[in-house]
Order: structure tokens, then C-alpha cells, then sequence
């Protein structure tokens, strides 16, 4: 039988689901993130070009991938918040944008620190670095708008359109690699023509990838939560917890 | 016909009025009253659409005004605490301005008759900065002489004027009402205005 | 096994500081978005009132939607 | 509406100039600092000018936008032009539009000029022009959104500044990119028509986006 | 009476934000779009950063003198502050030294980071830091004369920049050029103590000009 | 003793009055009169030093208020249209920064004793710009509960006033009247004030 998802649009109902769902993903992230940090540093081999700094490799990618990923996960929760008027989709957009940021930041900073040995400098101007730099302006920027913001429906509106504007980032950093000739290497890791790349590498990226997949889920869910008191305390199903001092 | 149902103001965390509950017929006359704070211009603001009420609805001829949108825009003349004036245009082009922009595009002449009408003679090509507090809100309030809505709302229009202007106001008002329009308005002063009918709505 | 002991395990041929440096940092933001949950959970919880822990006990409510 | 608008708009600023006369000072002050502060190399200057005419462009464009809406905001005027019957993306479409012929016509008919003192080739200035030209607008429509959005908000000034960066980047880069493809004698056509994309697609969406932000922000 | 003037207008700050974040925000943008124009070449990036930096102070600093005392006179609190019994002199040094402390202080210490994305070497930052450091506060009390001398007049914007970017020259020449100086490793010392003089001369005199400004202006 | 001597005010090509002369003793109100757009505002920017006369002369204690200068500042209170209030600041704070602007600095239980007074009672930690109009006016006006100048200048303190508060700005100019302050002020409303000395003067 499928699961009636109506039922769990509305915040009283998603508040308990995500409560039930938030211990089996932390779990579920830890284990994977044991198994990707042991395969990234037992397993997979010493690279024979970079030596061993090639082991950013097992943060900054998945980092980066879920830097852009997020962003359009949020834009989409925000633009159904804002065409359909319903209030937890909103809710949802602003509890991606903290967590969607911080892996921007650790993109571009694991990044950097990459770039020094390879490169041998921190920081080049060039179009993907640029564009993941622009990418965090754009979390930031919805950040701030909606911190600017003091009453939260006011909030939800201006932050999602903010966001769905700010989509059209999206293919220009991911295509970026492909348009400007950069120093950022683009085939290196990719899936289907990678025999320079150890099968235990990829591995072991992809481990870290799927890990960050389920600490953001769990994470998101988390501050979803939050959120979802914060803004309901005056409702009746809200006080309900608390006579039963479940919520706090 | 303006209609409030149980209506009701939060600011902050702080309720300003609630369950307000009037109708407002063709030729009524509605005057908030209140003390200082008590929310008069919010209700205002709500009954011309700028501001949503936490609760409640208001209706204009029976729809709800959200769902009209800009039918009801068209039936309603706002004038509020701030006056909407250029500092830097003149009388005439400030009077000119608002009432294109309102929807009514009106000539030079229909413009220089209002101002000389609400007594700005002689101060037609000033800009508006070097007026005086009380003949910058006439500039205000001579767009009431040339729109064609039928629902007036005011929020204190006799601030700064003096004892003349006051009458003046109180004519144009009584012929507007006399025609079948509307009028709510708020003030602390005195003035009384005849009308087919007269409500007082008293908040806090 | 890449390290034949601990000390080699962590100069990462040289790039220590380099591999480190990031995995520190990863770490230190995803420990920071934690416990900034964490506090934000705790304020609420203050202004409620009560010190329950949100967690223990919240089965029955789906009922009060 | 769209005319009385824009109309007005015109009107301001032929009242006060200081909007025209600001924006363009300071892109005329932005360009020529810099041979001062660099030093007076031609090639280094001349390998740099794209990239600071359209810096400069940019940065004047953004620094004008809080003017936009606010003013009309605190004293009232926009209040009253949200309770027009009229439709707003039209008012807000007239309120870009005469934005760029404000802030925008003055940069572009200046760039050439500027862009002499930089030694720069014909074809070059031909192109620097073009692609001001082009993507100004675009400037002031994507900036209408920012500065609608962040309508009497605390720090207005800096939300405006980063909601909308991100946004211009793409243009300062094909814009810049264009001349100085063009200088190294590679084709610019690709830029030019990249920019003029943006520009159809702001035209059709930023005033819609604009006006919903202005609905947001006045509620 | 110095002490108020400075806390009030640090609290101002402090509420509304957005003063110190929109001059630290632009001077970062100014400072990040250029390699984004010019192109990614290190060694062109190099040898322009210092003329960069500091331009970009310099427009930062000059861009938020309009608010020192434009906000004061629009709300009527001028008027009261030169109906004080106090020293309008002593007003003056006060906000002069509150706009440094809330536009000037973050420059300063932000442009080491700005220096390293343009890998500057560990000296040419110190060197930057420092110039950034004497010089700032003579932009703010430069600046206050020309914001006491345009204040309520048509085109307040331009004129301000107008009066005072002559003055403003020689310290971005000198600051710049301390910097260039060290990374081509002649001695700078000179570089600093005439931004060093110019500070004196400036704390000497500019507070009580700004001073005689702002009583014409009020008139 | 404020003393005006054969005043006059053009402003553009108008000129607005001319041979103004009066005496203010101590204890004395003088109230000026005038239809909008008279002057008066004008005199009474020009007799707290603001703006110079066209013609004549302002004396206090028998100086001319130019050779003055911040001495005569210490001895004087003005009140405009504009009320000087930042919106981003606490009532609170507007408060005392204003006073210590002015030279004199006050502790917070003098403000918060000189806001409840007014009726701003809980609105102490609110930021000016949430407020009413009549209680951003009672901001400005609660400087004359904790100032000690003797010359008090309002240009129409009772605007978007409500009724008790009008009541209460008459019981505090009563009693600085009664103390041998000074008051000068206009108002279109009517209010009667008992004073010493009161001297009206017409306009226009
Ligand atoms: C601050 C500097 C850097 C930033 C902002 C950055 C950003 C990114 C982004 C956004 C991606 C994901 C895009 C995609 O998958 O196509 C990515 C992937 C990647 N980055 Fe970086 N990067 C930086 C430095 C470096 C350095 C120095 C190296 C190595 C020398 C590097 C190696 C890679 C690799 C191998 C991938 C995976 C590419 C693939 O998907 O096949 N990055 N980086
Ligand atoms: N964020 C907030 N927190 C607490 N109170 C608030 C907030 N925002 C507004 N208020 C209060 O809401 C009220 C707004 O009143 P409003 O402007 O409608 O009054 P009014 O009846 O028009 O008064 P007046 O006669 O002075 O014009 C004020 O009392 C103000 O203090
Ligand atoms: N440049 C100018 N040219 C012509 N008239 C001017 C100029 N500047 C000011 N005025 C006139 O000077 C007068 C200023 O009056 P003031 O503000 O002193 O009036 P007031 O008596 O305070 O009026 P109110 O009761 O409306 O406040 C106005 O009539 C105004 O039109
Ligand atoms: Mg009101
Ligand atoms: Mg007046």
C-alpha cells in the first residue's frame, strides 16, 4: 500500500515521520562514512601522479556535488512553497540553505588546499572555482534576505524568489569546465573514462558521496523539525506536545 | 458598500484590535477613533488592501477584496500620514503625476482649477520642497478634486492645515458623500461632517 | 594497508598539512552545523518552558493534524 | 502607465541630474583611476581596459539600484502606485527601463571615450560599446528584482548588492570576454549573442519576478 | 560630547549594519570582479593588485560619505546637534572618527585576505595593511569636509566626489605606491611618512573646515 | 528675555512678513498665528538661530543671538516638524542620545521616568519606526521633560496628537511657564494655556 504523502504535507504530520526518519539516516550516514573514510585511506592506493594529497578527493567532490545539488533541491521546495502557497515546502527550502552552504564552503576550502600542492597556488581565477565562489554568494544571499526578513511568511516568498532566480548558476558551474579552457580538471574522475582512476578510488568517493547524501538528510530533516516549532508554537497540535512534553 | 467581518491586528506581539465589525453604505461616513497607537492607520492600510488582516475579511460589494485586486484599487483613493509627493517636482507636476499613475489622466487645466480650488494659487511651478507643512499636504489632498473613485479613505488628512483648509476639506468632503461616495477617515481634531449616515468606530 | 605506521599515516608523503587541513576543517564545520542545531533546539526549548528531551516519547500525535 | 512612468522617471532625474550625473562620475572616476593607481604602462593598461570599463559598468549600475523603488517607497509614492489599477509588472518594466536610460545610455555613450585613453583599437571600442549596450538593460532589469526584494529591509544596501552579484557575473564576464576577444582577434559573436539571450529572457521574466517581489515586500 | 557622537553612531551602525557591511561588501566585490574581467593571468594579477586595493578603498570610503551627516539632516537631528552648546568642531572629529572606525577599520583589516587571493607575497600584505591603516582615516576626515560641504544641495553624489577625489589622489598615489615599492624591493619608508604627514595635517585641520562647512550648509 | 526687532523673511521672490517686533519676558508664551504657508515656521527657525533674518535683529538678555552663538544653543529647546528621531534606534535610546546631544546626559530611570510620563509605557525597547505617529511625536516631545533650558521652541507640538496627550504637552508647558520658562509655538488646534504673560502674533 503506498504511503498517503497528502497526509504528511501538512507540518503536525511530517513533524513525527521525520522525527521516526532522522535516527535511521544518522545511522545509516555514520556507517557509510566509516566504510568511505576506511576505503579512502586503507584501501584505495597511493595515486601515482599526485601522491597522496590526492585524498581530498574523498571530501571535495562529494562537498561539491552536494553544493549544487542542494541548491537545486531547495530552489524546487521554494518555488512549490511560493505556487502553492504550502507552508512546509518553505520550510524545507530554508532548512537546505545552511547545510548546502557549509558544503560549498568545504568545497572551495578543500579545494584551495588541493590547489596548493597541485597548482601551487591557493587560488586561481578560474571559471569553476569562480563559479562555486559564486554559488556560496548565492546561499548566503538567500540566507541573509530571509534573516533580513522578520515576519516569516514575508520570508518564505522573497527567499524562493531569490532562489529560483539564482538556478541559472547551476549549469553555468557545471558546464563552466567545458566553455572556459580552466586549469580545473574535468574528465580526471569521470565515471565512464577513468582507467586512470583505481576502481577502490572511486569506490570510495562514491562511499563518501552516498555518506553525505544521508548526514544532509538527516541534518535537513533535523532543522526542518526545528523550524516547523519555531513557526507553528501557536497552534493547537503544537501546545498538544507540549502537554505531553514531547516538544520541550 | 465596505464591509469589515471580525476583523483583527497583530503587530509584533502585540493585538491591536480584534472581531471589528462595520458596514459601510453608499453616502456613510466612517470616522476611527482612538487614542495614539490604538491601530487606526493599520486598519486603514488593511481596508485599502495594503496590508492583510490576521484575521477576518473585507468585502466591496460583496467580494472579497484579495480576490478583486485591482477592480477594488480602481473604486479607492488612499491619502496616509506620508503624502506620496515629489520633493523635487512641482505642484503641478506632482498633481499631474499621482493622478496618471492612479488611473486618470487629467489636463493642465483640470489640474490648475484643483490647486487654485484647495488654495495653492501662485504656487503652481513651485517645487514642492520650499512649501510649507500645510500646503504640502494640500498638494495631497487636491487629489481628491480630480479622481472619480467613490471610496475615500484618510488618515488624518487635517494634520497641518489650518483653520480654512479645514473647511475647504470638510466641503469636499460633504459634496463627495452627498454623491453617493464613501469616506473613512480618522482624526484627532473636531470636525463635523453631514452626512446621509455617520459611524463612529471607537478601537482600544 | 597504505602506512606501515602512524607517523607516516600522518604526514601523507609530505602532503600532511594539505590532508589534514581539510579533513580538519570538514570535520569542525560538520561539528559546528551539529551542535548550532543543537543550540537552536535548546532555545526553543527554553521558550517552552520545559526541559523534556523533544525525542523520548512522540507517538501518538500524528492523531492531533 | 508604462509612458507616465518612465515619464516621470526622465523628469526626476532631469530635476535632481545628481542620479545621471552620479552614476556616470563615478564610472568616468572608477576608469581613470586606475592608470594613476597601477601606474602608466600603455600595453598592461590596454590588456586591462575591458575588464575595468565593464567593472566599472557594473559596479555603477548596482551602486544606483537601491535608488530604484526606495525612494518612492519612503514617501509613499509606491503605496500609491500598488493601489493603481494598473498591472504592476508594466509599472516595474517602466521603472527598469527607466533606470537604464538613466544610469545605463550615459555609461554607454561614455565607453568609447574612455576606452581611447586606453589606447584601445577601433574595432575594439566598436565592440566595448555593443556589448555595454546590450547588456546594461540586463543590468538594470535582474537589479530591479534585488532592489525590489530587499525593500525597506535592514542593510538593504548590501542584500541588494549580493542578491544581485551573483546574477551579473555571467554578463561582466561574456561582456568583458567579447572585447577582448575581439582584441585578440578570436570571434566575439558567440559572447555578443550569449548576452543578448540574457537580455531577451530578462525582459520576459525580471519584471513578472520584480513585481511579485514588490507585492512581497509592501504586504 | 565626542564620546556620544561616537557611540551613537557606532550603535547606528551596529543596528542597522548594513553601513559597515555594504562598504566592507563593495570593497570585496570591487576587489573580486577585476580578475574576473581581466582575466586569470597571475602575474597581470599581481602587479595590479595594489593599484586595485586601494582604489577599491578609496571608492568605498568615498561612497558611504553621503550618510555622514546626510541622514542626521534629513531627520532633524542635525539641526539639534548645532543647536548644542558644544564645539561643532568636536562633533565633526566625532563622527569623522566614527565613520573610519565603522567604514575605514574593516577595510583594513579584510585587505590581507583580498591580498592573497591575488597572491601578493607575505611583505607587499603587511606593507598594504599598514598604508590602508594611515591612510583611511585621512579619507574619512577629508571626506567630511566635502560631505559638510554638499550636504542638502541638488546632486549631493557627484559634488561630494567632485571636491574631494583631487584630494584623495595623492594619498592613493603614495599608498599604492608604498606597496609597488616594496614588491619591487626599493624602500617604501618615504611612501609612509608622507601618508603619515598628510594624517596630522588632516586631524589638525580638517575637523574645524568641516566644521565652518556645515554651519554655510545649514544656513 | 527674547527680543525681536523689526524681523522680516523673503523666501524666493515672496516676501512673507516684515517688521516683526515683540518681547518675551519670563514666563511668557508667545503664540504665532497664521493661515499655511505664512512664515511661521520660518520665524521660529529663525529665532532659535537656524536661519539669519533678512532684516532685523534677535536679542537674548539683550545680545544679538549671532555674537551669542552656543551660548544662546544652551538656553534653548526646538521642537520642528521634522522630530529629529531615528527609526532604527529604541524609544529609549532616541531619547537620551538626543539629551546628550544636547548637553545633557541622563540616566536610563530619568528616560524611562520621562517615557512613561508621555504614555509610552512598554514601548521603551521598541525601535521608533514600529511606531503610531502620535507616538513617534511623543518621542520627540519627551525632551522637554528631562531638558533644563529655559527657551522652549514648538512648531505645532500638538500634531497627531490625540486628546489626552494634548492635555498632558498643556500641563508641561504650564508648569515651565510657571517656572519662568519661555515658550514661543504655533498650532492650528486650539488650546488654552495659563501663562504670566500670553502674547499672540499674527501673520499674514
Ligand atoms: C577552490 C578550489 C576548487 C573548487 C571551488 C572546486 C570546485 C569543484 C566543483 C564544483 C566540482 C564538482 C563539479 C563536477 O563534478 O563537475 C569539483 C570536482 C572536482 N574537483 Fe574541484 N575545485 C577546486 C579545486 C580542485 C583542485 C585543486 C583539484 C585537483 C587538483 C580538484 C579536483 C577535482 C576533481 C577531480 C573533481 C571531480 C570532477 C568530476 O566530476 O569528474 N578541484 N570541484
Ligand atoms: N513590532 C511591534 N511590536 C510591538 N508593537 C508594535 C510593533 N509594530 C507596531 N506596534 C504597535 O502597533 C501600533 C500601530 O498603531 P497605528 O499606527 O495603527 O496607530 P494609530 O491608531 O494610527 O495611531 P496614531 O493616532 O498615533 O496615528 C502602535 O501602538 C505600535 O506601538
Ligand atoms: N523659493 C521660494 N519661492 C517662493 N516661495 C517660497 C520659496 N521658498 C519658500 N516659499 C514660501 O515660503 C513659505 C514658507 O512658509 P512656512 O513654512 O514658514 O509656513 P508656515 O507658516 O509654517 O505654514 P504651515 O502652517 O503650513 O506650516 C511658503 O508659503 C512657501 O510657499
Ligand atoms: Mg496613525
Ligand atoms: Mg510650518
Amino acid at each position: 500500500m503506498a504511503i498517503n504523502w497528502f497526509k504528511y504535507s501538512s507540518p503536525a504530520s511530517f513533524y513525527s515521520l521525520a522525527g521516526k526518519m532522522i535516527p535511521f539516516f544518522t545511522v545509516i550516514a555514520i556507517i557509510l562514512l566509516a566504510a568511505g573514510l576506511y576505503v579512502g585511506f586503507f584501501v584505495a592506493p597511493t595515486d601515482f601522479q599526485q601522491g597522496e594529497a590526492y585524498r581530498i578527493i574523498f571530501i571535495h567532490v562529494p562537498a561539491a556535488w552536494m553544493s549544487m545539488f542542494l541548491y537545486v533541491v531547495m530552489a524546487f521546495w521554494a518555488g512549490i512553497g511560493l505556487a502553492f502557497n504550502t507552508r512546509l515546502s518553505a520550510m524545507f527550502a530554508s532548512a537546505i540553505a545552511p547545510t548546502g552552504a557549509m558544503f560549498t564552503f568545504i568545497a572551495l576550502w578543500t579545494g584551495s588546499l588541493w590547489g596548493k600542492p597541485m597548482w601551487g597556488t591557493w587560488w586561481v581565477w578560474d571559471a569553476r572555482l569562480t563559479s562555486e565562489l559564486i554559488l556560496l554568494f548565492l546561499y548566503i544571499g538567500f540566507m541573509s534576505l530571509q534573516a533580513a526578513i522578520d515576519d516569516p511568511r514575508r520570508a518564505d516568498k522573497a527567499g524562493a524568489i531569490i532562489a529560483l532566480v539564482g538556478v541559472v548558476n547551476i549549469p553555468i558551474i557545471y558546464f563552466s569546465v567545458q566553455w572556459w579552457n580552466t586549469l580545473h580538471q574535468g574528465a580526471s574522475v569521470s565515471v565512464n573514462q577513468a582507467p586512470s582512476m583505481a576502481t577502490t578510488m572511486l569506490a570510495g568517493m562514491l562511499i563518501m558521496v552516498f555518506a553525505s547524501w544521508m548526514y544532509s538528510i538527516a541534518v535537513i530533516l533535523k532543522r526542518t523539525r526545528i523550524i516547523i516549532l519555531e513557526r507553528e508554537s501557536h497552534t493547537a497540535w503544537v501546545a498538544g506536545l507540549q502537554k505531553k512534553g514531547t516538544v520541550s | 458598500m465596505l464591509q469589515g467581518i471580525n476583523l483583527a491586528c497583530v503587530r509584533g506581539d502585540r493585538e491591536l484590535f480584534k472581531d471589528i465589525n462595520f458596514l459601510l453604505e453608499s453616502g456613510g461616513l466612517m470616522q476611527v477613533r482612538g487614542p495614539n497607537g490604538s491601530g487606526k492607520t493599520s486598519l486603514l492600510r488593511m481596508l485599502c488592501g495594503l496590508s492583510h488582516p490576521a484575521a477576518g475579511d473585507i468585502l466591496w460589494e460583496d467580494q472579497n477584496i484579495r480576490a478583486l485586486d485591482s477592480d477594488f484599487f480602481a473604486a479607492v483613493t488612499y491619502i496616509g500620514h506620508l503624502s506620496g509627493t515629489k520633493d523635487d517636482l512641482t505642484v503641478l507636476e506632482n498633481l499631474q503625476i499621482s493622478s496618471a499613475l492612479a488611473g486618470m489622466e487629467i489636463s493642465t487645466e483640470q489640474a490648475n482649477d484643483a490647486l487654485h480650488y484647495i488654495g495653492l494659487k501662485g504656487r503652481e511651478a513651485l517645487p514642492v520642497k520650499v512649501l510649507s507643512q500645510g500646503q504640502r499636504r494640500r498638494v495631497a489632498l487636491a487629489r481628491l478634486l480630480v479622481c472619480k473613485t467613490s471610496l475615500w479613505i484618510l488618515d488624518e488628512p487635517l494634520v497641518a492645515l489650518d483653520v480654512m483648509a479645514v473647511k475647504l476639506v470638510r466641503g469636499v468632503l460633504e459634496e463627495h458623500l452627498q454623491q453617493g461616495g464613501m469616506v473613512v477617515m480618522t482624526t484627532h481634531q473636531e470636525i463635523d461632517i453631514s452626512a446621509a449616515s455617520i459611524m463612529e468606530l471607537q478601537l482600544a | 594497508m597504505n602506512w606501515s605506521n602512524i607517523s607516516e599515516f600522518f604526514s601523507m608523503g609530505g602532503y600532511g598539512l594539505y590532508v589534514w587541513g581539510s579533513y580538519g576543517v570538514t570535520l569542525i564545520c560538520i561539528v559546528g552545523e551539529i551542535l548550532l542545531i543543537k543550540n537552536r533546539h535548546r532555545t526553543l526549548e527554553k521558550q517552552y518552558g520545559l526541559t523534556h528531551d523533544i525525542n523520548k516519547k512522540e507517538t501518538t500525535h500524528e492523531t492531533t493534524s | 502607465m508604462l509612458i507616465w512612468i518612465i515619464k516621470r522617471d526622465l523628469l526626476l532625474a532631469v530635476r535632481r541630474q545628481s542620479d545621471v550625473l552620479t552614476t556616470l562620475f563615478f564610472f568616468i572616476i572608477v576608469v581613470s583611476l586606475f592608470p594613476l593607481s597601477v601606474g602608466p604602462e600603455m600595453n598592461l593598461l590596454r590588456t586591462m581596459a575591458p575588464g575595468i570599463v565593464w567593472v566599472a559598468a557594473l559596479l555603477a549600475s548596482m551602486l544606483s539600484l537601491g535608488r530604484m523603488f526606495s525612494n518612492d517607497y519612503i514617501d509613499g509614492t509606491l503605496e500609491q502606485m500598488l493601489l493603481s489599477p494598473q498591472s504592476l509588472s508594466l509599472l516595474v518594466l517602466g521603472k527598469a527601463l527607466a533606470h537604464w536610460l538613466v544610469t545605463g545610455i550615459p555609461l554607454v555613450l561614455m565607453a568609447p571615450v574612455l576606452g581611447i585613453q586606453y589606447d584601445l583599437p577601433g574595432d575594439a571600442l566598436a565592440i566595448l560599446t555593443i556589448s555595454l549596450l546590450l547588456g546594461t538593460p540586463v543590468l538594470s532589469l535582474i537589479g530591479a528584482i534585488g532592489a525590489a526584494l530587499t525593500l525597506g529591509l535592514r542593510g538593504g544596501g548590501v542584500l541588494v548588492s549580493l542578491l544581485v552579484l551573483p546574477l551579473y557575473i555571467p554578463i561582466l564576464i561574456f561582456g568583458a570576454g567579447a572585447v577582448e576577444a575581439s582584441m585578440a582577434g578570436v570571434g566575439f559573436d558567440a559572447h555578443l549573442s550569449l548576452i543578448g539571450a540574457f537580455l531577451l529572457v530578462s525582459l520576459v521574466f525580471a519584471p513578472w519576478a520584480a513585481a511579485s517581489s514588490l507585492k512581497v515586500s509592501l504586504e
